[in-house]
């Protein structure tokens, strides 16, 4: 099932590269609907369906002197982001209907559906180095979709974006090959090499020395958090996302970002989880730094796609933060904003890219009060904006939330010394860093409202020659055409589900697995507390000698996950 | 045994000069491969060049035989021989090359040929 | 006598082609002549097939020869038809108009067929060679046809050129080998490689290697350099690969590369990899030796490739990018032996077949494009727009160069991985980076290649004529089409390679009868 | 005679009310309880599942409303649909009210909305369901919310009719959507819930004073509502994370269970701790960031550029209460904290906006801006209410206030509706002469007088009850509590000048007016046109409420019928200070009334002095024949600083915008030429440099001359040659 997710996007992506132009648009739209279709009977089943926490599974020995082989299986977690995948899989073709020039409808669409099997295959992969395939191999479709389909400055746009990307991929792959070497090298009952992730897993914080997870921590971080993007390492996004088409800007946010947090939740953290604990803080310092300094660079743009491409480095702060929470709240904060950021950012490109469809400019100095010439656009765009503010009852929110709160009650010395917290958790954050991060809320306040200001009310401003584009390309009408409109009405429809719904659509489906790796992260942190590391021992002291920690999860690590 | 022989054997090598003898005949071998190298970079005649080379390999010739003589089997020697084999067929493509050249360009200065760079 | 003969079937195979197409090259029909190619082919098939059932062939690495002639063989019969129609062309043209007669001095069909078996010859005898004097013969059969072959490939001064820098160079190189050569035997009092390294080995048991014998080590390696295209000797590379028609650029970036990686493979085997202070490595002078040179080849060719505007000057600074990831696996060398992962040389010797697949598919896309002038396609401007003419050159390209750049899930990729294994496993994490950092620096400029042929729109100035020569798209499109079709059939390649990286290093006990125990020159 | 006779029955009336009927009593009354709470638990009781329509059938109005819009509906049928909604949401209200049994707490818990669980321990669940929950409070709310929605709703449907069409839609679709956030509010179940409501007023709030999105003041000041509701919003965050840091919950009835018991969850006594007086501060930050309190006032004022009804609604009656909602709601912790930290914050932030933003109103002209400080100074009298403990007078003022101030802005919105927009009284003048606006005049004086204190109205009693509180409570209960009450009195003042300043020079006096800039014609034939039938309905039945609030006074048991809902809530004070306080050596409860009617009076007749007309019946002080040339003028001029900076409202936003909007605009501006240039530029750098060393080494290296190569060959062997030597040797 998971392989045929895999396999149909690549097969339509054949197909429509080999068909003529004229019915590539119908093939992808075809094929990507029909994934959709399987996606949704894949979580049908997956959630009513007993078994271990990796359901799907299949496997077959490819590569074995590599250690490799084509293994999928997903978890709770991957199952969602794969079924966002297959979701912006139709909505993107839709939105790509008359933006891109039929003569080059192959080629765009063939990559589209190549994309898709990609993004799917690095969330089903139950192999390493089938995951980073998968990882590396979006970087193409994704180039010849910015390179080719972009606006003015696409070549360097999409070079960025590739050398960026692929320098940082690499140092991770040493990271993870590392990791790997190390588990087949040292790990009692490990056959020899393998990139079995879970296996790798099981092992990895255990062989790995404190010294060396540091290493392999920043190197991780090299490849994933340049995907994410963390700040400082974000610079290419605001020029991708500028440059690239509509339908490449809702894949970048909707997908690709959520590959760097992706890798950061199914590797990072089981793997070097000392380190993680130990540079925790500072990483979540730069998820901060990046979520106030990115949403004030969005607040003096002009260019409104580049805003919102800061945005997601301002918004993806608050997911990285939530994951360095290493508790329960941030984690299941972290996973559902990979979710919630795909669904409302996408969206707000798709808006974009629709008025820019019909303008031919980003620039809101040339371009704005769309309110009244366009009212189903302004409406969704507002719509768009207040889950993208973190509105309650909308799906932003509750990601934001947790996220903070995960942070927020992260146990840190300064809650140690105290009169105990019952709602503490353990975890090496804490209350600060819920605060910094809060203030970022206003910020997206700030910026949001001021480009929705810009965009949708005042008066009509429209650029001088935005008569002369009319003749090119099929004639569009004013507002939105029902094509579009069925493009935003699903992202809609689910973040007003996800945003009143949200335990019994997303937190109770992630819940076990989460729980899961918050204890093994925490039960391996300890492990290393105890029986190494001197001053992470000293830290750990004087936690538990606080009062009250009866209420942690110190004492109730699932029974699962002890060895 | 073989220790012994060979003792006897270095003792005796060409006998004005003593044990240290093979130290002056590689430093022949060296200093012709020098010279070799120094010509190489220093001639612009391709025929001259070419020379230059030859010497390089003579000195590797020489330094073979040494060592053979020092180690007392023939295993330089025969090296010598293939070496000389080699030469010798370089040496004739070398002029059919010359030959080639000199009739585009009516010239031997190897930099003449400087067309491809960068 | 007839067992040694047993190894060196192949190359006998090839020679006797060799005699054949010779001959048949020389006939007046066109057709006849024609069948020099086929030839080739049938004799190269015959090697393979007779290469393959060796198993054991003694020395330090008994069982290279299969994996190692197996992989000659192959590469070079994708490079035979790209090498098609390279000469004569026109000879043949003047004659099908009736404005010439065939003249057998004047026709160079044969001779250029024979040149490139003499060549494979050289390389395959490369793979088997276990003694000093073998190998230096081997190198040189393996160079000298390939100096007439760039000369002759067009009929322009800058093949002239190539031809004179190609060949004086490679010969102050060979000369360079050659004194490490004398000096090793020097040191050792043998020719023989298993021999010599157990005389090292001894050395080392006894307190050190003798210095002049790495002193011979490090001049043969340095000499090497030159085959491999490694820093310092890489200069030549770009104007040779540049002036040559693409067919020998091709083959230029394969056999002398594949036969100096042999070589040092041998050369290092020699000294093995048990020195250091835990034992794992080489001797320091030259592991810091073959640390500088990778690195510094690395970054050079890659560096160098970013600025060119040639694609064949482009892909021979890739080219000797490439010898310095090779040069990685190399340093960690062979490891505990038995897997791929920890396996640098069986990661080198997969590397090369990767590489040199892919490489053919490059070139031959080159080779598949006229450009108005007549010359094949160099300039990046020549391959613009491929796609919209000629798509499955474009895809062919787009493909190959992808797999250079080591983009999963091409075969590159996976070649690429066995060196990051082998090499985080030694412990050589400062080269893992560099040669990461470097990978990234070699997108730029593949990249540039990928989005001309495969993106941009042709230029209006640029029409590329019809192929030349059909055969060449096709060796374009086979090898292409090997490079995604290598990774189904990887496994099986990757445990002959491990197989064929088996080394056996003497017992030290074997090295006491050795000759070279009281060499004492240095001393005295 | 007979006038003293009814007062004094009246006021010995209202005593009783406070459960005592003389000084010595009260003072035994206050001293017999040593602890000091709130809110004993209340039992609960499961609701039915039909509450849920409550907030949820404006919620389908919003999305019956959508779908017209999307058949671009022309007609007024959203005005009807909403007000139908409400209307049944407000009867259901009324139901549930009826069927409450007066004690205790109903729950509705229609499913999990955040639910999340990484354990079994107390403090390892948070878990918040789209839960409701009615006590006192949030009847006595919920009943005025909707109440008030429907019949503003009424009024709208009128007032709005020149946007017929798609803005109708929005407005009315918009109008819902407030309904639907503020019942969460007030009706949530737990903390969560109350920031679903929280947030969805403030876009509610945003969308509506934006409603007139081509203006740009109208769209600054929708942002600036939300934004600056930010800033508050951030505290009240905070301040319900460490609620679930320190109890491990952030549901109402496990909180308030944790808070009676005196400990945290995890056993610490409460009183030790630190959160006790942090979370309620933090609460505190977001109340007075809803309620335009202290800093945060700035907005209020901007956001009067909305439609008339959404500045009745929302900016004065229902949402800018939601912060008074907030910390009568967690009144438990504050009145936890020992010292009262927070309380005092309370008490002083209210006391100090109250009279810091009449301050403003007695300079302004714009009359509907002159409803909007008053709006915030009379929040900070609901606050300083609270904080004096006394929830009941707070809460109180909360409700007579929503009906007077709702009346007062309905009035000043039907007279923008007739004079196009019109709001300056320099430039109207005598409108009870001008056909039409004969109700409007009468609503607007039964506003005024409430609003002002007038005695026996509603504003007067429940200002009474707050002030004199302050007086009640000890000075070491809460610190400078009879301050507070000092300066609330002149406050009260103040507030009377400036409402019946607006009153005499608009409402009286001699007719002159002409058109504001919302105008479509020509302005010589300008004629006002009065309200018709809807605003005037909803106009007479305000103000009839407005009197009835009064009454409510009297009803029921102690304090009142807000009382006994107040005691039936979490909201409740059982104040015991030990030691009562006296005003000039009375009880205050008693004499307050007596003393603010004084600072009434005196407000009435400064304002009359001034601005009142000629020939004002009753009132002959007044001398003002034109719309403005007032005995106010000279005084004004001579105290010009004061005036224009009180007129400039204190010059706050121009400072707000030089020490935080501007520097972070700044920041903002470096920070992104700080990411062009630094961090993209290190990043450019790392990329350009492959291309420049290419180009360096290739041009000094790759010369194409045989003899340059073979120089470096040879230099490169006798540098590896001479690297080995170094290395054996």
């Amino acid at each position: 099932m998971l392989v045929l997710l895999i396999l149909l996007p690549l097969v339509f992506g054949a197909v429509v590269l080999l068909r003529p132009n004229a019915e590539a648009r119908r093939w992808a739209l075809l094929g990507t609907t029909l994934c959709l279709v399987i996606g949704a009977f894949l979580l049908g089943r997956f959630f009513t369906s007993e078994g271990g926490p990796m359901k799907g599974v299949g496997s077959f020995e490819w590569f074995p002197a590599l250690g490799l082989s084509l293994s999928v299986g997903v978890d709770s977690v991957a199952v969602l982001l794969i079924a966002l995948t297959l979701l912006l899989g139709p909505i993107c073709v839709g939105a790509s209907w008359t933006a891109i020039p039929e003569s080059r409808a192959r080629l765009f669409f063939g990559w589209l559906l190549v994309l898709q099997a990609a993004m799917v295959g690095v969330f089903a992969a139950r192999d390493l180095v089938m995951f980073y395939t998968c990882f590396e191999f979006t970087l193409l479709p994704m180039f010849v979709l910015i390179n080719e389909f972009g606006s003015t400055n696409r070549h360097k746009a999409a070079t960025k974006f590739f050398l960026y990307t692929f320098t940082g991929s690499i140092i991770a792959l040493a990271g993870l090959v590392y990791t790997a070497w190390a588990v087949g090298t040292r790990a009692v009952g490990v056959d020899g090499f393998t990139m079995d992730i879970a296996t790798l897993t099981e092992h990895a914080s255990r062989v790995l020395s404190l010294r060396e997870q540091g290493f392999v921590l920043a190197a991780m971080l090299c490849g994933f958090a340049v995907k994410v993007p963390l700040f400082p390492l974000h610079t290419w996004l605001p020029l991708a996302h500028t440059e690239a088409p509509t339908a490449g800007s809702v894949i970048l946010a909707g997908v690709l970002l959520k590959l760097g947090t992706y890798g950061i939740y199914r590797f990072v953290l089981p793997f070097v989880p000392v380190a993680v604990y130990e540079h925790a803080p500072a990483i979540a310092v730069l998820a901060i730094i990046g979520i106030i300094y990115a949403g004030l660079i969005c607040w003096v743009q002009t260019d409104v796609k580049k805003l919102v491409a800061y945005s997601s480095v301002s918004h993806l702060g608050f997911c990285v933060l939530g994951l360095f929470a290493l508790n329960s709240p941030g984690l299941t904060g972290g996973v559902l904003y990979m979710i919630n950021h795909g669904l409302s950012t996408g969206a707000l490109f798709l808006l974009i890219g629709f008025m820019y469809e019909r303008y031919h400019t980003r620039d809101m100095r040339q371009i704005g009060g769309l309110g009244a010439k366009m009212p189903v656009w302004s409406t969704f765009m507002v719509f768009f904006v207040m889950a993208s503010v973190g509105l309650p009852g909308l799906n932003g929110f509750i990601s934001e939330f947790l996220c903070t709160m995960g942070a927020f009650v992260s146990h840190t010395p300064w809650t140690a010394g105290e009169a105990a917290q019952v709602g503490a958790t353990w975890g090496p954050l804490g209350p600060w860093f819920g605060f910094a991060a809060g203030t970022g809320v206003i910020v997206a306040a700030i910026y949001l409202l001021t480009m929705t200001a810009k965009m949708v009310w005042g008066t009509l401003r429209e650029p001088p020659d935005h008569a002369d584009h009319d003749d090119d390309g099929p004639h569009l009408p004013v507002d939105l055409t029902a094509r579009e409109i069925m493009t935003l009405a699903p992202i809609a429809a689910l973040c007003v589900v996800f945003g009143l719904f949200p335990t019994q659509t997303l937190i109770d489906a992630v819940r076990t697995d989460i729980n899961d790796q918050v204890a093994f992260v925490h039960q391996r942190v300890e492990e290393a507390a105890t029986s190494a590391g001197e001053h992470l021992a000293a830290a750990e002291q004087t936690r538990t000698e606080a009062p009250g920690s009866a209420g942690n999860p110190a004492e109730t690590v699932e029974p699962g996950v002890t060895p | 045994m073989t220790d012994a022989v060979l003792m006897l054997a270095q003792a005796d090598f060409p006998t004005p000069m003593g044990v240290l003898t093979l130290n002056h005949y590689l430093f022949v071998s060296t200093a012709m491969f020098a010279l070799g190298l120094i010509g190489f970079m220093t001639r612009r005649n391709l025929i001259i060049m070419f020379l230059c080379t030859e010497l390089m390999f003579q000195a590797a010739g020489l330094a073979l035989i040494a060592f053979g003589r020092y180690h007392l089997n023939f295993d330089g020697q025969t090296f010598v021989i293939f070496i000389l084999t080699i030469a010798a067929a370089e040496a004739a493509m070398a002029l059919a090359l010359v030959v080639l050249l000199f009739r585009r360009r009516e010239s031997l200065d190897a930099d003449l040929w400087a067309e491809l760079k960068g | 006598m007839t067992e040694k003969l047993a190894l060196v079937w192949p190359e006998v195979w090839l020679f006797i082609t060799t005699c054949v197409v010779m001959v048949v090259g020389l006939s007046p029909d066109l057709r006849v002549r024609r069948l020099c190619g086929w030839i080739a082919g049938i004799g190269i098939l015959v090697a393979i097939g007779a290469a393959v059932p060796v198993e054991h062939a003694g020395g330090l690495f008994p069982a290279i020869t299969p994996y190692a002639k197996g992989m000659i063989g192959v590469v070079g019969l994708l490079l035979l038809p790209l090498l098609a129609g390279t000469v004569d062309r026109d000879l043949d043209a003047a004659i099908a108009a009736g404005k010439a007669r065939f003249d057998a001095l004047r026709a160079n069909r044969a001779e250029f067929y024979a040149f490139f078996l003499f060549s494979l010859t050289g390389l395959m005898l490369t793979a088997s060679a276990d003694d000093l004097i073998w190998l230096f013969l081997a190198l040189e059969l393996t160079s000298l046809p390939t100096y007439i072959m760039v000369t002759i490939s067009t009929r322009g001064t800058r093949s002239q050129e190539a031809g004179v820098k190609y060949f004086f160079l490679g010969a102050l190189g060979a000369a360079i080998f050659l004194y490490g050569f004398a000096l090793m035997y020097g040191a050792t009092g043998t020719t023989n490689l298993a021999e010599i390294a157990a005389a090292f080995k001894a050395q080392a048991a006894a307190g050190g290697i003798n210095p002049i014998g790495i002193a011979g080590v490090a001049v043969a390696l340095v000499g090497f350099c030159f085959k491999i295209a490694a820093v310092p000797m890489h200069m030549y590379a770009a104007d040779v690969y540049q002036g040559a028609a693409s067919g020998v650029s091709a083959m230029l970036a394969f056999v002398p590369k594949a036969a100096g990686f042999l070589a040092i493979i041998f050369i290092c085997g020699t000294v093995g990899w048990d020195h250091g202070p835990t034992y794992d490595a080489l001797p320091a002078p030259i592991y810091i030796l073959l640390w500088v040179i990778a690195v510094a080849t690395m970054f050079t060719g890659n560096v160098l490739a970013v600025r060119q505007t040639s694609v064949k000057r482009m892909l021979a600074y890739s080219s000797v990018a490439h010898s310095g990831y090779m040069l990685v696996g190399v340093i960690v060398g062979p490891g505990p032996g038995g897997s791929f992962w920890n396996n640098g040389i069986a990661a080198v010797l997969f590397y090369l077949l990767s590489y040199g697949i892919t490489n053919v598919g490059t070139f031959a896309v080159l080779a598949s494009i006229q450009t108005d002038s007549g010359d094949e396609a160099d300039e990046i401007a020549d391959i613009r727009g491929l796609h919209a003419t000629r798509p499955w050159l474009a895809g062919a390209m787009l493909l190959c160069v992808l797999s250079l750049l080591g983009l999963p899930p091409l075969v590159g990729f996976f070649a690429k991985v066995g060196l990051f294994t082998s090499a985080i496993a030694a412990g050589e994490i400062p080269l893992v980076i560099i040669l990461g950092v470097n990978s990234a620096i070699a997108a730029f400029y593949y990249l540039r290649i990928a989005r001309s042929a495969y993106l941009e729109p042709a230029d209006e100035s640029v029409s590329t004529g019809p192929t030349p020569v059909p055969q060449r798209a096709i060796a374009a499109v086979l090898s292409a089409s090997l490079v995604v079709l290598l990774l189904v059939v990887a496994q099986p390649i990757v445990e002959r390679s491990v197989t064929a990286s088996g080394y056996s290093p003497p017992e030290v006990g074997l090295a006491q009868d050795g000759p070279a125990q009281t060499l004492t020159v240095a001393d005295e | 005679m007979r006038m003293t006779t009814i007062t004094e029955a009246i006021i010995s009336a209202a005593l009783a009310q406070h459960g005592s009927s003389g000084a010595g009593e009260a003072v035994a009354a206050h001293a017999a309880g040593v602890a000091e709470h709130a809110g004993a638990a209340l039992t609960s009781v499961d609701g039915p599942m039909w509450l849920g329509l409550i907030p949820l059938l404006p919620l389908l109005g919003v999305v019956i409303i959508a779908i017209l819009a999307c058949f671009n509906d022309k007609s007024k049928l959203p005005a009807w649909i909403s007000v139908g909604l409400i209307g049944v949401s407000f009867i259901l209200t009324l139901v549930t009210y009826l069927g409450w049994d007066g004690h205790s707490v109903i729950h509705t818990r229609l499913w999990e909305w955040i639910g999340l669980s990484w354990g079994d321990h107390p403090g390892q669940t948070l878990s918040s369901g789209f839960a409701f929950y009615f006590d006192g409070l949030s009847l006595l709310w919920m009943l005025f919310v909707t109440g008030l929605a429907a019949l503003i709703g009424l009024y709208a449907s009128e007032y709005m009719e020149h946007d017929l069409g798609l803005g109708y839609c929005r407005f009315f679709a918009a109008f819902c959507l407030f309904v639907f956030s503020m019942s969460c509010l007030v009706m949530g179940d737990n903390l969560l819930m109350l920031f679903l409501g929280w947030e969805g007023v403030g876009l509610c709030s945003y969308l509506l004073i934006g409603y007139f999105y081509k203006k740009k003041t109208a769209v600054d000041a929708g942002m600036k509502a939300f934004i600056v509701n930010r800033v508050g919003d951030l505290g009240l965050l905070m301040g319900m994370l460490l609620t679930f840091t320190t109890f491990g919950t952030v549901e109402y009835d496990a909180l308030f269970t944790q808070i009676h018991a005196g400990t945290t969850a995890s056993g610490v006594p409460l009183a030790d701790t630190w959160q006790v007086w942090a979370i309620p501060l933090l609460l505190m930050g977001g109340a007075f960031g809803k309620s335009a309190q202290m800093f945060f006032y700035v907005w209020l004022p901007d956001a009067m550029e909305g439609p008339t009804p959404v500045s009745a609604l929302i900016h004065a009656a229902t949402m800018v209460t939601a912060g008074v909602y907030l910390v009568a709601r967690m009144m438990p912790l504050y009145t936890a904290d020992p010292n009262h930290v927070a309380l005092t914050a309370v008490t002083w932030g209210g006391t100090i906006t109250a009279f810091w933003a009449a301050t403003i109103a007695m300079a302004q002209y714009d009359i509907k801006r002159i409803m909007g400080y008053s709006t915030i100074s009379q929040l900070g009298y609901m606050f300083a209410g609270l904080g004096v403990l006394a929830t009941t007078g707070g809460v109180f003022h909360v409700f007579t206030h929503a009906f007077f101030k709702a009346t007062l802005f309905l009035a000043c919105g039907a007279v923008m509706h007739g004079f196009a927009g019109q709001l300056d009284m320099r430039k109207l003048s005598g409108l009870w002469k001008i056909p039409g606006f004969q109700i409007t005049v009468i609503a607007m004086l039964i506003g005024c007088l409430n609003l002002s204190g007038f005695p026996f109205t509603g504003g007067y009693f429940s200002k009474d009850m707050i002030i004199a509180e302050a007086f009640v409570t000890p000075d070491s209960v809460i610190w400078g509590s009879s301050w507070a009450g000092w300066l609330l009195l002149l406050t009260a003042g103040l507030t009377a000048y400036y409402t019946f300043r607006v009153f005499f020079r608009v409402f009286v006096g001699p007719v002159v007016y002409e058109p504001g800039e919302d105008l479509h014609g020509d302005a010589e034939h300008f004629h006002p046109h009065g309200p018709k039938w809807a605003i005037n309905l909803v106009l007479t039945l305000l103000a009839v409420g407005c009197i009835a609030s009064a009454g409510l006074y009297f009803v029921g048991g102690e304090h009142g019928w807000t009382g006994g809902m107040v005691h039936a809530s979490s909201a409740v004070v059982e104040t015991g200070h030990g030691k009562h306080g006296l005003l000039f050596g009375k009880n205050p409860h008693e004499i307050m009334f007596y003393i603010s009617a004084v600072f009434g009076f005196g407000g009435i007749l400064l304002a009359a002095w001034f601005h009142g007309p000629v020939g004002l019946a009753g009132l002959l002080i007044g001398n003002r024949t034109k719309a403005d040339v007032v005995r106010m003028d000279p005084i004004a001029r001579a105290i010009r600083p004061i005036s224009t900076w009180a007129e400039h409202k204190w010059y706050v936003d121009e400072f707000y915008h030089l020490v935080l909007v501007t520097p972070l605009k700044v920041f903002a501006y470096l920070f992104s030429w700080f990411d062009k240039l630094v961090v993209d530029g290190l990043v450019n750098l790392f990329g350009g440099m492959p291309k420049v060393g290419s180009d360096v080494i290739g041009e000094t290296t790759q010369t194409g001359v045989l003899h340059d190569y073979a120089q470096r060959m040879i230099a490169g062997v006798a540098v590896v040659l001479v690297v080995v030597v170094l290395v054996v040797f």
